[in-house]
């Protein structure tokens, strides 16, 4: 099952690569670096998973620490993952934000326009 | 050769044809249509080079004639065109300049300025010494200059000096009266 | 003492709070924030300072009271606290440079500002390696917010290709991080470390994206286009941040993780480094954006400090202070590089020449681009003589190579611009408008870099503090600089007196060194006589003519490896300065500084050689070198041939000397050019004449040709003191034949020839310089007849000429004898006779000036020329006593030189008690020669006078012209092409071949730039490309 | 009437002109004034007694002829050099500058053009010097007696020492004339060149009269 | 080291007697020049008149004060070539100041005069001058290179630089003559010299039809006797240096005239026969065959 999300994790993580790079409107882009943010977040979840594993909450009345060490799914991607979302949405958002500005400058979204700055 | 005095004759109503020799003809043209005539004759009818520009002064008539010697090198032909001017008393005769077509006519040209005093206005150095240097009487070339009377005021003659016509005087003092003298031995004319 | 994590409190919270001030209070919020960075810098220079006495301990942070993995750490070493507090006085300098511009646009972008600073700082701190993933994308977002601080459309531009660039980076990291989390199950570095993920295939990839990707964050080259965009369209405050900031948190980082990888990941990193120097430096020779080609020094620069990184197991000891020699030498240069930018306000670096309106801004730049450079006393020339010593020494010498033709590559355009700034047009109207906040941060941080390079001395063995005092006292001239030229004449001549008295101890007992000492000092001296006659301030030509003088002086008092080098470069680049001086110096100066530098490497390698085979730094360990002996002589003779302008590297002089200023003439060629003649017999006395056989074989040809081909060339010049300038190359020739013989006649000669030419081409430049500026010409055809009006200099110039044509009586023929001598004696014949005839060249054009500047026709515009001043007829006529002195009475110099030399090669010359010089071969009496010689003189000029009645004195048209008379005198006169018989039989000897090559060779380099810098399309996207690229390769490479 | 002619004539080159010298200051230049030396020559003191005999002798016997053909009868020179004639023998011989000449051959008709420059050459000539009028040309005019352009009397311009008479004369006769030369100048006679320094305003007085572009200093050393 | 009064009356009849010979020979090779065109050519007591009447002159013109040394320095050149070198090989009283220098302070000091009056000539202004003096420093600079690699392979065969050891060397017979010892050598030494005594084909410098007479353009009256002086005793003394170097030195005043007569009619018959160089024809050919000749020469000396 892991290997499933993280496969295509990678899968997306690819693909959203490939719009990036191949891609000329800007938007696209944008949504290619998402896809490809995306698919690195799920293979992050991938690799904390633990087959079986129960959700990582230790409280008193549960199974006792060294069982949950075994059995618990690793919180720490899990709690990477969030903060990468995050980071993921601010990188995102600034994009848009670029992207509208640099339409306001040019009217256009093709990314070969803006080439003023070079060698 | 005819083509070319053909074309003169028709086109800038040239006269006086006058053939030397085969190849050698001269013809008169208008003043007015001088420089076009010699254009066309450059231009069309293969005329060159040109020979030479010289001035005649024809002092009884009141006229100063001006012959531009044109060369064509492919026909061996040479035509002379005459322009007559009309003579000042005093020299200023003037004629359109030809350096534009050979550069080298500025140089006869200048000779004629300072020679016959006819000006060429527009001709590059028109006014510089041509062979005189610091010349400033009358051009020596025009008939009206009198030479001899402009030496004795100017190259103190000195007093005594005798003229004899040299035919003369060569048979009376130097060739021997018997012609059997000349194998005299004896008999030296250079002594 | 506050905790270092109060830095991140601070800046956290003053971000915050900035939001909360309207728009009204941006002063005060401006003040807020400028008050919370020197908080954050307080904080840090309090742990530093604590680190430094030793009162403090590394302290280990954890947040949130767990130890790791499972909390985030933060440590506060001696390393972290001195990165932070670089990070934070720039974070500092640049919010108070920024301080207008952030006030315009608001409380936001200071908050983004320090939002930035913090990121930085928590980068530097943090052990965890996720929690570094989280700052660095905040202070990619906090960066990408402050490309825009200047709404420009190239800025957003740029701003969208940075966030590209970054996230794809970022992805990549993200996922490094996790195969790593999930193959060691830490996140923190020394758990990585510890887990050793090198063992595994998959663990390797895991550390190879986490290195590959800090790495390329470093924008190493060709992967760094977004990066140089962000530095050409950004405001130069903020690219100050970047340059420095950003990238010394960058390259900590990396030399934090680095341990991660191992060993192969140092020779990695090197590799990367200095693919990086070379190349973007190589790229930015063709750049003529000012902030672009900053930006390509930067990445450059940071490359260097990677492959210092990356040689940190080799380097040892050395590492730490090499790599932060470095790192804070560009740091602290490139901060204020993009701060003087953000004055200028000059996209093209062909219009920076407004710069010279502020003469302090211009000494700041021309300090940081000689720190750049590697120049002395900046920090990086002790980090970098250290760096190439010690690469040497474990056997690295490619490396080194590499790395000094980057460094060279960087001076090819550095020197360009400086050419601009220094002599381009300047217009009259602008103004350039300097506000106090931003001047004060350019000021702190030169003198922190001068700081920087005075307490480098204890690191590097060999330097002295003793360097610095004439540097004190140059300082001293600098800032008397308002004071009429006389009075720091005057300065300047007691000072060089004193400082020669000082130094004589030194070099008392060591003839050679006394001889080179006497010519460097006292022609200093000398020529600074000549400076009396200039009026005005002559604003910057004390400080720079003594730097000259300085270096001199510590080359030949020096007995280190260190010293000499030190002493080369501080000469080198004072001469730069004298050369551009003049009016049409600008390519000259250009191409002398190019072959200084190239030189000054070459003979750092031989240096290295050196050290690396005697582990010393005394000069001693030039005699026996093991290591590569022929390469370490070849590198070290060629390194000095650049200097005396051998053939081949000759094409600098004729322009450098021929264009400078009267003064300055004399002073780069009778006095300069000994140091590259100094630099040669120091190393062929070391070598010795057995290892040096072939070397030498050549060199005595190359000196030949040099000689044919200098005085060859002089006879065909037109302008007079380009003359001068290629008979130096001549005369230089010579010498170098001459002590390329290693006999005792030869080096005789060479001595003899090394003084004579102080001499008489001391001389000659004051003569023919003051006469050039009184003419105003230097063409040798607009002159003529001046005997009339300066009879003194045509004596001097005359006696000069006689000198150097070697005629007797007069010191030349001392040095034509013993040349004689020592080619018959030492079997190179053909060779000789090529030498020979090139002397007698030299009377062609010693004829040709005599005749086209004194004898002829005089100019209309020259009639009332008067006499040349005084202040340059005294110390000629000081000069030409000596050369009376040397002539009449040569056993008093050379027969100490003799003994001296006796040392060394076997003893082939005799001095008998009358002054009879004699060889196996020959005998020479330079006392009865004079004597005979004024005798017969004076009975013949008797006999004429006695048979001469009185002269009817004429004019200068009274000649016979063919019956006519001379038109013009300036078609009278015969000058131009003179030798036009000569040139057409054997001128294409002196078809500028040589000068062709170096032209290809430019343009070839230049050309190859162009063709790689297409790389850089402008495209974000293309840029993304390279980036997988580049991780691609380099995986193929490392680990594939 | 004098400046009159100045305006005329003078050439470009020898007006005054303003050049600006190199510290910027103007310079007025006069190239006739000062590029000529203006000194008037002054007659040498003529010794007597054995002495001078004998340096009078030196100088009969080495004549140096300038190298200036003035008109046609140049021609008659060169002959003088071969085996026929050979004037070596009699202590002859030619030299391509007047600075080093004695005897200046003036040969057959001279222009005015060409006079001019034969004045230049004769008074650059060191004393004591000597002219030899070749032709019937230089003493009355010979043919071109009415020429506009040629001299009639040399003697008018130069001090003449002999002269030749022929139209042209032969070889022979020039060195015969040369003979008769060195008769004077051991005779004591060869100081014309005194005669000319004492009378040289007549002298300039007829040169100028003929040689309108003057053009040159009163004297050219 | 002697400075006698005895030793310089010694060296001034030696001077006196190089004069008077100088002019001699320069009648009799113009004599036998006019006797090769059918002609009789001039009296034998022809230089001297010429001098005389140089000296006679009255007019003294000068165009400055190195206008006026300039033929000090050319004398000087020519009479200090003559007292730095041995007259006649083995007698003291003869040798003149040759304890100075040897055989380097005669070529270096040939130049001395050379540069003076060509100072003193340039200072006239004549462009005739300049142009003379420009023609013969490139042609002597040419001439230089076969000369220079004539000596070096006498100083390699004989192991010196002095006149009187190379003189002595050449002692005892014909065949110890360099020209026969150092065949090559003496080849491209005399070739160098024909360049040396600029006659024809090498006499461009004073090219009279062209550039009158050359440097000494500007030269008249007392200034040009002094020259005339020098030109007799320099071709003297030049050929007095080629005959020390290659045809064995004289022992006696006898030797020394017959010798340096031969020596000097050498250059004179070449010139007789050949016509003119231009400059850089001459150049080429000096530093072609005569420079070629000087290489084999010096390499057989040295190797073999």
């Amino acid at each position: 099952m892991e290997y499933v999300i993280m496969t295509t994790g990678f899968a997306l993580a690819i693909f959203g690569l490939y719009g990036l790079l191949s891609q000329k409107n800007l938007i696209k882009i944008i949504i290619g670096f998402s896809i490809f943010t995306t698919g690195i977040n799920i293979v992050m979840v991938a690799i904390g998973y633990v087959r079986g594993g129960i959700a990582p909450i230790l409280d008193n009345e549960g199974i006792s620490q060294i069982a949950a060490q075994k059995s618990i799914v690793d919180p720490v991607p899990q709690a990477l993952v969030l903060t990468s979302i995050v980071i993921g949405l601010g990188v995102t958002a600034l994009m848009l934000a670029y992207v509208m500005k640099l339409y306001q400058d040019k009217k256009s979204l093709n990314i070969n326009d803006y080439k003023n700055l070079k060698w | 050769m005819q083509k070319g005095i053909n074309n003169l004759i028709e086109k800038f109503g040239a006269s006086d044809l006058e053939e030397r020799r085969p190849g050698l003809s001269f013809i008169t043209v208008e003043n007015t249509k001088a420089v076009a005539a010699i254009t066309h004759l450059k231009d069309i009818d293969g005329y060159t080079v040109l020979s030479l520009i010289t001035a005649v002064d024809w002092i009884e008539d009141g006229i100063m004639q001006l012959t531009y010697l044109l060369n064509n090198p492919a026909e061996i032909a040479e035509i002379g065109l005459r322009v007559m001017l009309e003579r000042k008393k005093e020299a200023g005769e003037s004629m359109e300049t030809i350096h534009h077509l050979w550069p080298n006519a500025k140089k006869w040209q200048q000779e004629l300025k300072e020679m016959f005093g006819i000006n060429f206005p527009g001709s590059p150095n028109i006014n510089d010494d041509f062979i005189l240097e610091g010349w400033d009487a009358a051009p020596p070339n025009r008939r009206d200059f009198d030479t001899k009377k402009f030496a004795e005021e100017t190259f103190f003659p000195r007093p005594g000096r005798e003229t004899h016509d040299p035919a003369e005087h060569m048979k009376k003092n130097m060739y021997p009266k018997n012609p059997a003298d000349y194998t005299n031995k004896k008999y030296n004319p250079n002594r | 003492m506050v905790g270092p994590i109060y830095i991140i409190a601070l800046a956290l919270g003053l971000a915050f709070f900035l939001g909360f001030f309207g728009k009204s209070l941006k002063t005060f919020s401006g003040f807020v924030m400028l008050a919370g960075l020197a908080g954050m810098t307080f904080i840090s220079g309090q742990w530093l300072m604590a680190f430094v006495d030793g009162s403090a301990t590394t302290q280990e942070i954890f947040t949130a009271g767990f130890k790791p993995p499972f909390s985030i750490n933060l440590r506060m070493g001696i390393e972290e606290a001195t990165f932070t507090f670089m990070i934070n006085v720039i974070g500092l300098l640049g919010g108070i440079y920024l301080f207008n511009r952030l006030k315009e646009v608001g409380n936001s972008a200071m908050s983004v500002f320090i939002v930035l600073i913090m990121s930085l700082n928590v980068i530097v701190m943090t052990r965890d390696i996720f929690n570094l993933f989280v700052f660095v994308e905040i202070g990619s977002i906090a960066t990408a917010g402050m490309i825009i601080l200047d709404k420009t459309s190239k800025s957003l531009q740029a701003g969208l290709k940075y966030l590209l660039a970054t996230g794809v980076i970022s992805g990549l990291l993200l996922i490094g991080i996790i195969f790593a989390y999930y193959f060691a199950g830490s996140l923190n570095i020394d758990g990585i470390i510890a887990a050793n993920l090198m063992a595994s295939k998959a663990g390797a990839v895991a550390v190879f994206l986490i290195i590959a990707v800090l790495v390329l964050e470093l924008k190493p080259f060709p992967a760094n286009g977004w990066g140089l965009d962000v530095y050409e369209s950004s405001n130069p405050g903020f690219g100050a941040i970047v340059s420095a900031g950003t990238a010394t948190a960058g390259l900590f980082v990396l030399y934090k993780v680095l341990p991660m990888g191992g060993d192969a990941w140092y020779q990695y990193i090197s590799i990367i480094g200095l693919i990086t120097f070379v190349g973007s430096n190589l790229v930015g020779t063709q750049q003529k954006i000012a902030n672009r080609l900053l930006g390509y020094s930067s990445i450059g620069q940071i490359g260097l400090v990677m492959t210092v990184i990356g040689l940190q197991p080799i380097l040892g000891d050395a590492f730490a202070f090499i790599a932060f020699a470095l790192l804070l030498n560009h740091f602290l240069a490139k901060a204020g590089l993009f701060w003087i930018s953000g004055i200028i306000k000059k996209e093209n670096i062909t219009d920076w020449s407004a710069l010279r309106k502020n003469s302090a801004l211009l000494i700041m730049f021309v300090i940081f681009i000689f720190a750049l450079i590697g120049f002395p006393p900046f920090p990086s020339f002790f980090g970098k003589y250290e760096l190439i010593m010690s690469l040497i020494s474990s056997d690295n010498i490619w490396v080194a190579v590499v790395i000094l033709i980057g460094s060279f590559a960087e001076g090819i355009y550095m020197f360009r611009w400086l050419g601009h700034v220094l002599k381009n047009e300047n217009s009259e109207e602008e103004v350039l408008d300097i506000p106090w906040n931003k001047f004060i941060p350019i000021v702190l941080v030169t003198v922190s870099l001068l700081a920087a390079g005075f307490y480098s001395v204890p690191f590097v063995a060999g330097a002295n503090y003793f360097y610095f005092v004439p540097l004190a006292f140059i300082l001293f001239l600098g800032l008397i600089d308002f004071l009429p030229a006389y009075i720091k004449n005057t300065v300047s001549i007691a000072g060089m007196g004193y400082y020669s008295w000082l130094l004589y101890p030194l070099v008392e007992g060591d003839l050679m060194r006394t001889i080179f000492f006497a010519i460097f000092m006292f022609g200093g001296i000398l020529t600074l006589v000549v400076g009396y006659n200039k009026s005005g301030k002559r604003e910057g030509f004390y400080p720079v003519a003594l730097m000259m003088y300085a270096g001199l002086a510590t080359i030949v008092t020096t007995d280190n490896m260190f010293g000499f080098f030190f002493g080369w470069e501080l000469m080198t680049a004072g001469s730069y300065f004298l050369i551009i001086r003049g009016k049409r110096s600008k390519p000259h100066a250009y191409s002398y500084m190019l072959f200084s530098v190239a030189g000054a490497y070459l003979i750092l390698l031989g240096f290295g050689l050196a050290h690396a085979s005697g582990q010393t730094q005394a000069l001693i360990a030039l005699k026996d070198i093991s290591v590569l002996p022929t390469l370490a002589y070849t590198l070290l003779a060629v390194g000095f041939m650049t200097k005396t302008a051998s053939l081949g590297l000759h094409i600098w002089l004729p322009g450098a000397h021929g264009e400078a200023e009267s003064d300055v003439s004399p002073m780069v060629s009778a006095v300069l050019l000994k140091a590259g003649v100094f630099g040669l017999m120091l190393l062929f006395l070391y070598m010795g004449e057995q290892t040096g056989d072939t070397l030498l074989f050549i060199l005595g040809w190359v000196g030949a040709f040099t000689a044919l081909v200098g005085n060859l060339a002089a006879s065909f010049q037109e302008d007079a003191k380009r003359m001068l300038a290629y008979s130096s190359i001549g005369q230089l020739g010579y010498i170098l034949f001459a002590i390329a013989m290693m006999t005792q006649l030869g080096w005789l000669a060479g001595f003899t020839y090394v003084i004579n030419h102080f001499l008489f081409k001391a001389i000659l430049f004051m003569v023919v310089g003051g006469i050039v500026v009184k003419a105003g010409t230097h063409n040798l055809y607009q002159m003529g007849g001046l005997i009339k009006k300066m009879p003194l200099s045509f004596l001097a110039v005359l006696i000069a000429m006689i000198t150097m044509a070697g005629l007797p009586p007069l010191s030349g023929f001392a040095g034509k004898w013993l040349f004689y001598n020592a080619v018959i004696l030492k079997g190179w014949y053909i060779q000789g006779v090529i030498v020979f005839f090139a002397g007698t060249i030299a009377f062609l054009y010693a004829f040709k000036l005599l005749h086209s500047i004194f004898l002829g026709q005089l100019k209309d515009n020259h009639r009332n020329l008067k006499e040349i001043s005084p202040s340059i007829l005294i110390p000629v006529y000081i000069l030409i006593a000596g050369i009376f002195y040397f002539s009449a009475f040569p056993q008093d110099v050379l027969e100490p030189i003799g003994n001296m030399l006796a040392n060394y090669f076997p003893s082939t010359l005799e001095w008998a008690a009358d002054g009879n010089a004699v060889t196996i071969l020959s005998n020479w009496n330079g006392n009865a020669v004079m004597i005979i010689i004024i005798s017969m003189f004076v009975l013949v000029l008797g006999y004429l006078w006695l048979i001469t009645g009185k002269t009817q004195k004429l004019e200068q048209f009274n000649i016979v012209y063919s019956a006519e008379r001379p038109f013009r005198p300036e078609t009278t006169h015969v000058s131009h092409n003179m030798f036009a018989g000569l040139n057409k039989a054997i001128g294409f000897l002196v078809a500028p071949g040589i000068t062709n090559f170096w032209n290809n060779v430019s343009k070839m380099v230049l050309d190859f730039a162009g063709v790689v810098r297409r790389l850089y399309s402008g495209n974000g996207q293309v840029y993304a490309i390279h980036i997988i690229i580049y991780i691609v390769v380099f995986y193929l490479i490392s680990i594939g | 009437m004098e400046e009159d002619k100045k305006d005329k004539f003078l050439a470009p080159e020898n007006e005054i002109r303003q050049v600006t010298a190199p510290d910027g200051s103007i310079i007025e230049v006069n190239p006739l004034e000062d590029y000529f030396s203006q000194d008037r020559p002054k007659p040498y003191k003529v010794r007597k007694g054995p002495v001078e005999d004998f340096l009078n002798w030196a100088r009969a016997e080495s004549l140096w002829v300038l190298g200036f053909g003035t008109g046609c009868g140049s021609i008659e020179i060169p002959p003088l050099v071969t085996p026929r004639f050979d004037m070596y023998r009699f202590g002859i011989q030619m030299r391509a500058t007047p600075r080093q000449s004695n005897v200046f051959v003036i040969s057959g008709y001279l222009s005015v053009k060409t006079l001019k420059r034969a004045i230049r050459a004769y008074e650059q000539m060191p004393s004591p010097k000597y002219v030899v009028g070749l032709g019937s040309c230089t003493i009355n005019g010979g043919m071109y007696y009415d020429s506009y352009n040629t001299i009639n009397r040399l003697d008018h311009y130069l001090p003449v020492d002999a002269y030749i008479a022929g139209c042209m004369p032969r070889p022979e006769a020039l060195l015969a004339g040369f003979e008769g030369l060195k008769k004077l100048i051991k005779a004591g006679k060869g100081h014309k060149a005194n005669e000319y320094v004492e009378n040289l305003d007549w002298y300039k007085a007829n040169q100028k009269k003929i040689i309108k572009d003057w053009n040159m200093p009163d004297y050219n050393w | 080291m002697d400075y006698s009064i005895e030793k310089f009356l010694w060296a001034f009849l030696g001077l006196f007697i190089i004069l008077n010979w100088g002019m001699l020979m320069s009648a009799l090779m113009r004599r036998i020049g006019a006797k090769l065109a059918g002609r009789i050519g001039v009296p034998l007591y022809q230089p001297w008149v010429d001098l005389l009447k140089l000296m006679s002159l009255k007019t003294w013109l000068s165009h400055g004060v190195m206008y006026y040394i300039g033929p000090v320095f050319r004398l000087v050149g020519g009479v200090g070539m003559f007292l730095f070198m041995p007259v006649i090989f083995g007698i003291e009283i003869w040798s003149n100041y040759s304890f100075s220098g040897d055989l380097i302070l005669l070529l270096y000091f040939q130049s001395f005069g050379m540069l003076g009056m060509a100072m003193g000539a340039s200072e006239s202004g004549s462009p005739h001058a300049a142009i003379g003096i420009s023609r013969g420093l490139s042609q002597f600079a040419a001439v230089e290179v076969p000369m220079t690699l004539a000596v070096i392979a006498i100083a390699i065969q004989h192991q010196t630089f002095s006149f009187s050891e190379i003189m002595a060397a050449q002692q005892g017979g014909i065949m110890n003559w360099t020209l026969f010892t150092n065949p090559l050598a003496s080849i491209a030494g005399m070739l160098a010299m024909l360049g040396a005594m600029s006659h024809s084909p090498f006499n461009l410098v004073k090219a009279p039809n062209e550039i009158p007479i050359g440097p000494p353009t500007e030269y008249h009256s007392s200034f040009l006797s002094v020259l005339r002086t020098n030109s007799a005793i320099l071709h003297v003394v030049e050929a007095a240096l080629f005959m020390n170097l290659f045809f064995g030195g004289a022992d006696s005043w006898y030797m020394y005239i017959i010798k340096t007569f031969f020596v000097y009619f050498i250059s004179v018959f070449v010139g007789m026969v050949f016509p003119r160089f231009k400059i850089e024809d001459s150049i080429r050919w000096f530093l072609k065959w005569p420079t070629a000749i000087g290489i084999i020469a010096v390499i057989v000396a040295a190797y073999w």
